[in-house]
């Protein structure tokens, strides 16, 4: 029964179909709650999923616990967009957006479980199409079709790279399949160069990281919640097997200062650029960037320890900024410009929200007694016993920079009294319920983190 | 042709796709470009595969038409709406989202 | 013995009381009451303690500040023959002062009485606390609480903008002298590691035993208003006058001479200093004594003799002579309280403190005069008033030393001059001021008045017990007693010139003979030098303005706009590398893809090996 | 559950319990708040006298494992100088109530980052695992942002001079600025502590301070650069120079209980650390580095009595001689004497007392009378006879006025300077009492006395005058009887000095 160990996939497989069955049937929103359900069901089989191969594909417990954090972003993405979309008036297209997300999420899962070039170029191309489709999903917004054809030309150009790279690599060992088998070494700096801007567009690393505020800002925001940790968290990831399996084994070394030095950039780029940032989303998206160069500081620690953290950061970065992403889109169904100006005295509209909105931004900027501080720190903690302490030193300073621009929303949010537009709805309760839910895990996690940080170190074989 | 000669067409073909990439301004030209650096890429493939007898490459390239087939028919869809929504099809004219 | 804990702690309960019970300060009257009983009940047993006093040495003492390394800091109290006495008089001067406190402040609101009376409580038992200190620790601790209590009174009355920066004053002068007493006490503690009497009087002469008395001297001198740390003493006059004659007069001014008379037995390892104390005396002396000839106002007439006499106290204290010094500090606090005393009943009178807008008080104020008189004859020196003996005993005790001698003897022409010319100006002639309607004092005033003039006339005779009671003192029997001898006619010679002074005095302001304006219209330079008191307030002016001020300002501004400045700057430049970041951004999807070229170039350099 | 955690729990607790009760019950909200202050105050007042000075050490030991992997657990206890301390902060926590019972706006929530804040504050002072303590650490500079933020006050700074123009941009004084500059300084200085407590730790095998004590061995350049680390990173938030300037501006911005917490016990977190985790786990590079400490000290006193003198606002005053005070402190540990290091905890609590008093007088005449410039005040004294009794009485602690703990304080590391290897350290100690004298008096003098003011404004009332009476009780407590604390504080100090050889 090797197969079983591709069960949740299985599911997600069966859970398209169905969806597809129910939009059909010509009842779209409908469509959505199933799908969410499916992932629900897909997130739950993953405890009973054994270990296995199967056709280049392999399944162990980083696997596993990669693909629940995946299955977890879709399911709450699609739990909060029936009453996004319902207030956006794009209920018609409910049941292709929930398909797209599927594919994406389908994607993003056979990326985790690859062990084989071809494989992963397929799960990876998987992973980027149909989002750019998604992207565009709003047919009335000039700016969303404006991001979405940003985000599928960059992610064309950067494809093509991948490709090559991805035939490079199955040149260095002779074979398609994932091995530190070395034929011909002179294909793997090249080959892992052109790897890296191809995961570099996928997961928003400098310099490949122009079209995220861009997508960000325009693409309709469950999605973007979506967007912003699942295809990133998929990225890293795999490219931490690939890095442990392939590369480091071979013989190149030195990858791990490209890593070093990428991470370096990248934290301080997206760190400077989420500073004067007045719109949420592209804050987010800014500072998403300088998320990705933290954990690239654990990925150029190059240990199991540093592959273990690194779970744990994406698991704790699920919350956060899909929580954050998701009050925003209960802020735009209020009727408010996600912007500082439009946020201002969300405290006194509504005080759940922005109660909300202060744990995830603290989470994000990594201050003590929430999650994030856990997930920044032993991230920090892989680096340091890798020796990298400029990383460390830093990351540290930057996180100053990056309190800045959190505690200024928060600013807005908590302090600021004058409301700029009075007449807002109300805070709709499903999505306002889930960030509120994302707060409390965010809260009462960074309390307990070794309930998540123990699994994580264990699925990394630490 | 020989090895060299087909390796420099490819990454000269590789070269225009990039090129066209960043200078033209009608974004089926963009299209085409693209098509242009992935023909470049599969020709690469294809070039090792025959000179190193590797199977794996030539296969991948085949995935690369494939690939390309798709992302074309995604962007050329895009394309359209951004036409019926802003009437503007140069890329340097899109520019709403910035900063 | 245990007498003395009533002597120290009825003020302190009564200042608990009033601090404590607002209801109670806040009543004035009662208030009063409590604080009079309370420093009644300290009198007494300030008596009876000079009454049981046995001769010996009796020491209490608990450990403060426990410590290891070093000996522990402790408190304690020393009763001997020093301390009964002292003890006695600032009670019965306290006393005395409160009583008459009764009638001078009674124009003052109840609130305003209470907080008098609780400044004054607080003042008599750090007064005794310092009077009984078995350590220069505590000395110090009651030295600066004394202080604190002549700070708050000094500036009673706050809303007098003059008030309230004499106040400031002499609390800054004071503590400029502190920071030697301080340093003083740090060296003794660092080099011999421990600070009681006891101890330190049974030290071998040493540099660090010069250098810790004389950071003491120091404190002393700022508390003692020796020269040139005396300018905060004429403005101290700005507090209401029965504070002048408590405070800064008989006691807490006298506080330091009380101490260099208390470290005697250490000091006479230390000829060096005792000779700067005795110069400095005689200086401080003579230097008063000149100032106060051209001053107008009756109380600052009456600070700078205190000064003045201050100095020769100290002239004693640095002529080895303790006895003539503690005997000059027992008699001066009597009848100089007494001056202050009559001139406060004077001003109460006159609502002024102008001498040249009184004259003629003899006749509406007889008692006034009387007393005031008797203070200053006594303050000249004339016998048999208590003056004319300590006086004679300090002229005697410096006859050793030419300079000092001679400028204590024109002294004593000066003080006799100065009294007198006061003593004339006020009492003596027509009204000045016809709209005044001056009257007698109520009795409340009057019999404290009373009491401290029969103190002061008598006082003289109870030399040989004062001097007895200082032989009974720590460490005084090792102290080999300088009974020289001298000239004869010194005596003579001291009353001769007191005399002429007030003969000068009488030609000048009672009689007319000569014209004092011409004299100062003549020597106009000098008098000018005089009455700025030889600039010495100006140059402390100009240390404060350049040491502090100026200071002050530079730092303030370069941490203001140089230090936070560059702070400032990083974080303004910080987000303007964000803002000029975001250019990049121009929305072109074509010049955002140049980043992906650029980035493969980077890892294409990379991969290539550097 | 360990007797310490009541200090944690009673104001989490607090605060829990707040975040329920609705927002219009002013005075249950109060009440509770109140009520979470009790119990850290009776504790902490009852620990010095249960306190063995016999055993010494730290005592009434905790712990529980958090993550035994990576050796950080939950592992408490106290000694004579965190007794001290966790002192200061139950009285301050006490009073900062009263004197925050009138507030107006958003009081619960006020209520509820104020008992979070002494949760932190507490946590440091108890903790033994370095990584305990520095939760605690970050935990008690956050809420402080949104005190400042929320319920500051604003007064925008002219620039001037050759960074003039940034201060217009950055918005120099207002309380937004306050808030962020103190909230990144102390952050930036936590980042140093985060990554020398790795240091440590990894070099060390454990985050345990009694492990660290006992296993540490670090070359001796390495540990001076620790030090350093540990200096700079805890010395920020102690408001060592030239790193002191985020503390006027958030002094100034504050509400009177967020600058009563915040100069009163913040500032005090950082000259603690610096004690505890530099000089405490480094000895050897602590003593070959104490001169410097010792001379940076000396230039914030002196450098912060001179800064007061030019201020015109009243709360930089205050401000300005925190630095100074925070100055001695630092002066007293670098002396590594014994009457040195005593003096310079208990100038940490009588600062703090002070210091709170100072604050509450100076932010109660600041909501009477909306002014905060000295120049435009006078004669207050008419109207607000408490408040000047109070600010003469806190003037005089702050320049060492016997019988009051500030004498205490300053004439202990007065004498450890003078028995110290650098005899010269004395002078400045010295001077900048006199110094403060001049300042605080002369403000004394400006704001309260001379002619009385047009407008009557009010006194202090009610629960701020009880909040008054108590600092000053305090104050006179550890004046007269400083054996108090100083019987369980000195013999840990003479520990402690053992690591030094003493």
């Amino acid at each position: 029964m090797q197969t079983a160990s591709l069960l949740p996939v299985w599911l997600v497989l069966a859970t398209l179909g169905l969806t597809f069955l129910v939009d059909l049937s010509g009842r779209p929103r409908t469509a959505l709650r199933v799908a969410a359900l499916g992932g629900l069901v897909a997130l739950l089989s993953l405890i009973w999923t054994p270990d296995g191969a199967f056709l280049g594909l392999s399944v162990d417990a980083y696997v596993r616990f990669a693909q629940a954090v995946l299955l977890g972003a879709a399911v709450l993405a699609l739990l909060a967009s029936p009453p996004y979309m319902r207030h956006f008036r794009m209920e018609r297209l409910a049941g292709d957006y929930a398909l797209l997300l599927l594919f994406t999420l389908l994607g993003g899962m056979l990326l985790m479980s690859v062990r084989d070039w071809l494989a992963l170029f397929v799960a990876f191309e998987l992973l980027s199409i149909p989002l750019y489709a998604a992207a565009a999903l709003n047919k009335r917004s000039p700016e969303g079709a404006e991001g979405a054809l940003k985000f599928f030309l960059f992610g064309s150009v950067s494809s093509a790279f991948l490709l090559l790279g991805v035939g490079m690599m199955t040149l260095v060992s002779g074979s398609t399949a994932f091995s530190s088998v070395v034929v011909r070494e002179a294909f793997l700096p090249a080959g892992l160069a052109l790897l890296l801007v191809g995961f570099g567009f996928k997961v928003a690393m400098f310099p490949f990281y122009f079209w995220a505020p861009d997508v960000y800002e325009s693409a309709p925001t469950p999605l973007v919640a979506f967007l912003s940790v699942a295809p990133k968290a998929a990225g890293i990831l795999i490219l931490f097997r690939i890095l442990q399996e392939v590369v480091l084994p071979a013989g190149l070394s030195s990858a791990l200062a490209w890593v070093a030095f990428a991470s370096a950039l990248t934290m301080v780029v997206g760190n400077l650029l989420a500073l004067p940032q007045t719109h949420l989303k592209r804050l987010l998206a800014y500072s998403g960037v300088a998320h990705i160069g933290y954990v690239l500081a654990a990925l150029a620690a190059g240990t199991a320890e540093g592959a273990g953290m690194s779970l744990f950061y994406f698991t704790v970065y699920l919350f956060s900024n899909m929580g954050a992403f998701l009050g925003v889109a209960a802020v735009e169904m209020m009727g408010l410009s996600p912007t500082l100006e439009g946020v201002a005295g969300l405290y006194r509209r509504s005080p759940a929200l922005a109660m909300s909105f202060l744990a995830f931004l603290l989470s994000l900027g990594g201050i003590p007694f929430v999650l994030g501080f856990w997930s920044k720190l032993f991230v920090f903690f892989a680096a340091a016993q890798a020796g990298l302490w400029v990383l460390v030193f830093l990351g540290a300073l930057l996180a100053v920079v990056a309190l800045f621009y959190y505690l200024n929303v928060a600013r807005w949010m908590l302090i600021v009294e004058e409301m700029q537009e009075e007449p807002a709805g109300p805070p709709p309760a499903a999505v306002v319920a889930l960030v509120v839910m994302a707060a409390f895990v965010v809260v009462v996690g960074g309390l307990v983190p070794q309930v998540l940080v123990q699994p994580a170190l264990l699925a990394a074989g630490g | 042709m020989s090895f060299r000669a087909l390796l420099f067409l490819s990454a000269w073909m590789f070269a225009t796709g990039i090129f066209g990439v960043l200078s033209r301004r009608h974004v089926v030209a963009l299209l085409l470009s693209i098509e242009l650096l992935f023909n470049g890429v599969n020709l690469a493939l294809l070039t090792f595969a025959w000179a190193y007898g590797a199977l794996s490459a030539a296969s991948l390239a085949f995935l690369g038409i494939a690939v390309t087939v798709a992302e074309v028919a995604v962007g050329l869809a895009i394309f359209l709406l951004v036409v019926r929504l802003t009437g503007k099809a140069a890329a340097d004219e899109l520019k709403q989202l910035a900063g | 013995m245990k007498a003395f804990y009533l002597v120290l702690f009825a003020p302190f309960v009564s200042f608990a009381l009033l601090a404590l019970w607002p209801g109670l300060r806040r009543s004035g009257k009662p208030a009063a009451w409590t604080s009079i009983a309370a420093v009644a009940v300290s009198l007494l047993s300030a008596i009876a303690l000079f009454f049981q006093y046995d001769g010996g040495v009796h020491e209490v003492r608990w450990v403060w500040i426990p410590l290891a390394h070093f000996p522990s800091l402790t408190v304690g109290f020393l009763v001997d023959g020093l301390s009964v006495v002292m003890a006695l008089v600032v009670a019965l001067v306290a006393f005395a002062v409160q009583v008459y406190s009764l009638g001078y402040m009674s124009e003052e609101p109840p609130a305003s009485l209470g907080r008098y009376y609780t400044y004054h409580s607080l003042f008599t038992f750090s007064m005794l606390g310092l009077v009984f200190a078995n350590n220069l620790l505590e000395a110090y601790i009651f030295w600066e609480l004394v202080g604190a209590c002549s700070y708050l009174l000094i500036g009673f009355w706050f809303y007098k903008p003059s008030a309230a920066r004499a106040a400031l004053k002499a609390f800054w002068t004071t503590r400029l002298g502190d920071v030697g007493f301080a340093l003083g006490i740090a060296v003794l503690f660092a080099h011999f590691g421990f600070l009681s009497y006891d101890k330190l009087f049974a030290l071998e002469p040493s540099h660090a035993l010069f250098l810790g008395l004389l950071g003491v001297y120091v404190g002393a001198m700022g508390k003692s208003a020796q020269f040139p740390l005396h300018i905060w003493l004429p403005d101290a006059m700005e507090g209401p006058t029965p504070v002048s004659a408590l405070i800064h007069a008989a006691t807490m001014v006298a506080a330091g001479v009380f101490l260099m008379v208390r470290l005697m037995p250490a000091l006479q390892h230390t000829p060096e200093l005792l000779h700067l104390v005795l110069w400095i005396g005689a200086i401080t002396a003579f230097l008063a004594a000149t100032m106060a000839l051209v001053e107008r106002d009756i109380k600052r007439v009456l600070a700078f003799s205190t000064i003045s006499q201050l100095g020769y106290m100290m002239a004693a204290v640095g002529a080895l002579s303790a006895g003539a010094a503690f005997f000059h500090l027992f008699t001066h606090a009597f009848f100089k309280a007494l001056l202050f005393l009559a001139a406060g009943s004077v001003i109460h009178a006159m609502h002024t403190n102008d001498m040249f807008a009184m004259g003629g008080l003899a006749r509406p104020m007889r008692w006034t005069m009387i007393l005031f008189l008797v203070g200053a004859l006594a303050l000249a020196g004339m016998p048999p008033l208590s003056g004319y003996f300590s006086k004679d005993e300090i002229l005697v005790a410096t006859a050793h030393a030419p300079v000092p001698f001679a400028l204590l003897m024109i002294t004593v022409f000066l003080t006799a001059f100065y009294m007198f010319r006061a003593f004339f100006l006020t009492f003596t002639g027509e009204p000045r001021n016809p709209e005044s309607h001056p009257h007698e004092s109520p009795v409340v005033m009057l019999w404290p008045m009373g009491v401290l003039a029969i103190l002061a006339a008598v006082a003289g005779f109870f030399g040989s017990t004062v001097h007895e009671m200082l032989n009974h003192s720590l460490g005084f029997e090792s102290l080999h007693s300088g009974e020289e001898h001298h000239p004869a006619w010194i005596p003579y010679l001291g009353l001769g010139l007191g005399l002429l002074g007030i003969l000068v005095a009488w030609m000048g302001y009672a009689r007319r003979i000569f014209r004092p304006e011409r004299v100062y219209a003549a020597f106009y330079p000098l008098a000018k030098v005089l009455e700025e008191r030889y600039f010495i307030d100006h140059i402390f002016l100009l240390l404060y303005w350049l040491g502090y001020n100026t200071v002050a300002t530079v730092v303030g501004f370069v941490d203001r706009y140089i230090v936070d400045g560059v702070v400032n700057f990083v974080t303004w430049a910080t987000f303007e590398v964000g803002k000029a970041l975001r250019r990049f951004h121009n929305g072109v999807v074509q010049d955002i893809l140049l980043g992906v070229v650029v980035g493969f170039l980077i890892l294409a350099f990379f991969a290539t090996g550097f | 559950m360990n007797l310490l955690s009541v200090f944690l729990l009673s104001p989490f607790i607090g605060a829990v319990l707040l975040f329920f009760i609705p927002r219009g019950s002013r005075t249950l909200i109060r009440l509770v708040a109140l009520l979470s202050a009790l119990p850290p105050l009776a504790l902490s007042v009852y620990l010095p006298f249960v306190y063995d000075t016999a055993r010494g050490g730290f005592q009434f030991l905790g712990e529980i494992p958090l993550l035994p992997e990576l050796g950080i657990a939950y592992l408490v206890g106290v000694d004579g100088i965190s007794i001290a301390l966790l002192f200061l902060t139950a009285v301050i926590y006490l009073t900062a109530i009263f004197t925050s019972w009138r507030i107006q706006t958003r009081d619960k929530e006020f209520f509820i980052y104020l008992a979070l804040l002494v949760t932190g504050v507490f946590g440091v002072f108890v903790s033994l695992d370095l990584f305990l303590f520095f939760l605690f650490y970050e935990l008690a500079v956050l809420p402080m942002y949104l005190l400042i933020g929320i319920w500051g006050s604003t007064k925008e700074i002219p620039g001037r001079g050759v960074f003039g123009w940034t201060y217009e941009a950055l918005k120099v004084g207002t309380k937004e600025y306050g808030a962020m500059k103190l909230t990144l300084y102390l952050l930036v200085g936590s980042a140093f502590i985060l990554a020398g407590i790795f240091y440590l730790a990894v070099h060390g095998g454990s985050f345990s301070y009694l492990a660290l004590q006992q296993s540490l061995d670090l070359p001796p350049d390495v540990a001076r650069v620790l030090f350093l680390v540990f200096y700079v990173g805890f010395g920020v938030l102690a408001g060592i120079w030239p790193f002191h300037t985020w503390s006027p501006d958030g002094h100034a911005a504050a509400p009177a209980a967020g600058s009563m917490m915040h100069a009163g016990v913040l500032m005090k977190l950082g000259a603690y650390g610096v004690l505890r985790v530099g000089f405490g786990l480094l000895p050897e590079a602590g003593a070959a580095l104490a001169w410097l400490v010792g001379t940076i000290a000396v230039i914030n006193i002196l450098y912060g009595a001179f800064g007061a003198g030019w201020q015109d606002d009243i709360k930089y005053l205050i401000a300005y001689s925190s630095v100074s005070h925070m100055g001695v402190v630092m002066l007293g540990m670098a002396t590594l004497t014994e009457p040195g290091v005593a003096g310079s905890v208990y100038q940490m609590v009588s600062h703090g007392i002070m210091t709170g008093l100072l604050f509450t007088i100076v932010n109660l005449v600041y909501h009477k009378t909306h002014v905060r410039e000295i120049s435009r005040m006078g004669g207050l004294a008419h109207f607000q006879p408490v408040l000047a009794t109070a600010f003469v009485v806190a003037g005089m602690t702050s320049l060492g006025l016997p019988g009051l703990s500030g004498f205490v304080a300053e004439f202990l590391v007065f004498l450890g300077a003078f028995t110290s290897q650098h005899p010269w350290w004395a002078v400045p100690a010295i001077v900048g009492a006199l110094l403060t004298s001049i300042y605080v008096l002369r403000a004394a003098r400006n704001i309260f006395f001379g002619p009385a003011p047009v407008h009557a404004v009010e006194d202090a009332q009610g629960s701020e005058v009880v909040s008054i009476v108590c600092l000053v009780a305090t104050l006179v407590l550890l004046g007269v009887v400083p054996r108090f604390l100083l019987d369980s504080l000195q013999p840990t100090v003479v520990e402690f000095l053992k690591l030094f050889g003493g």
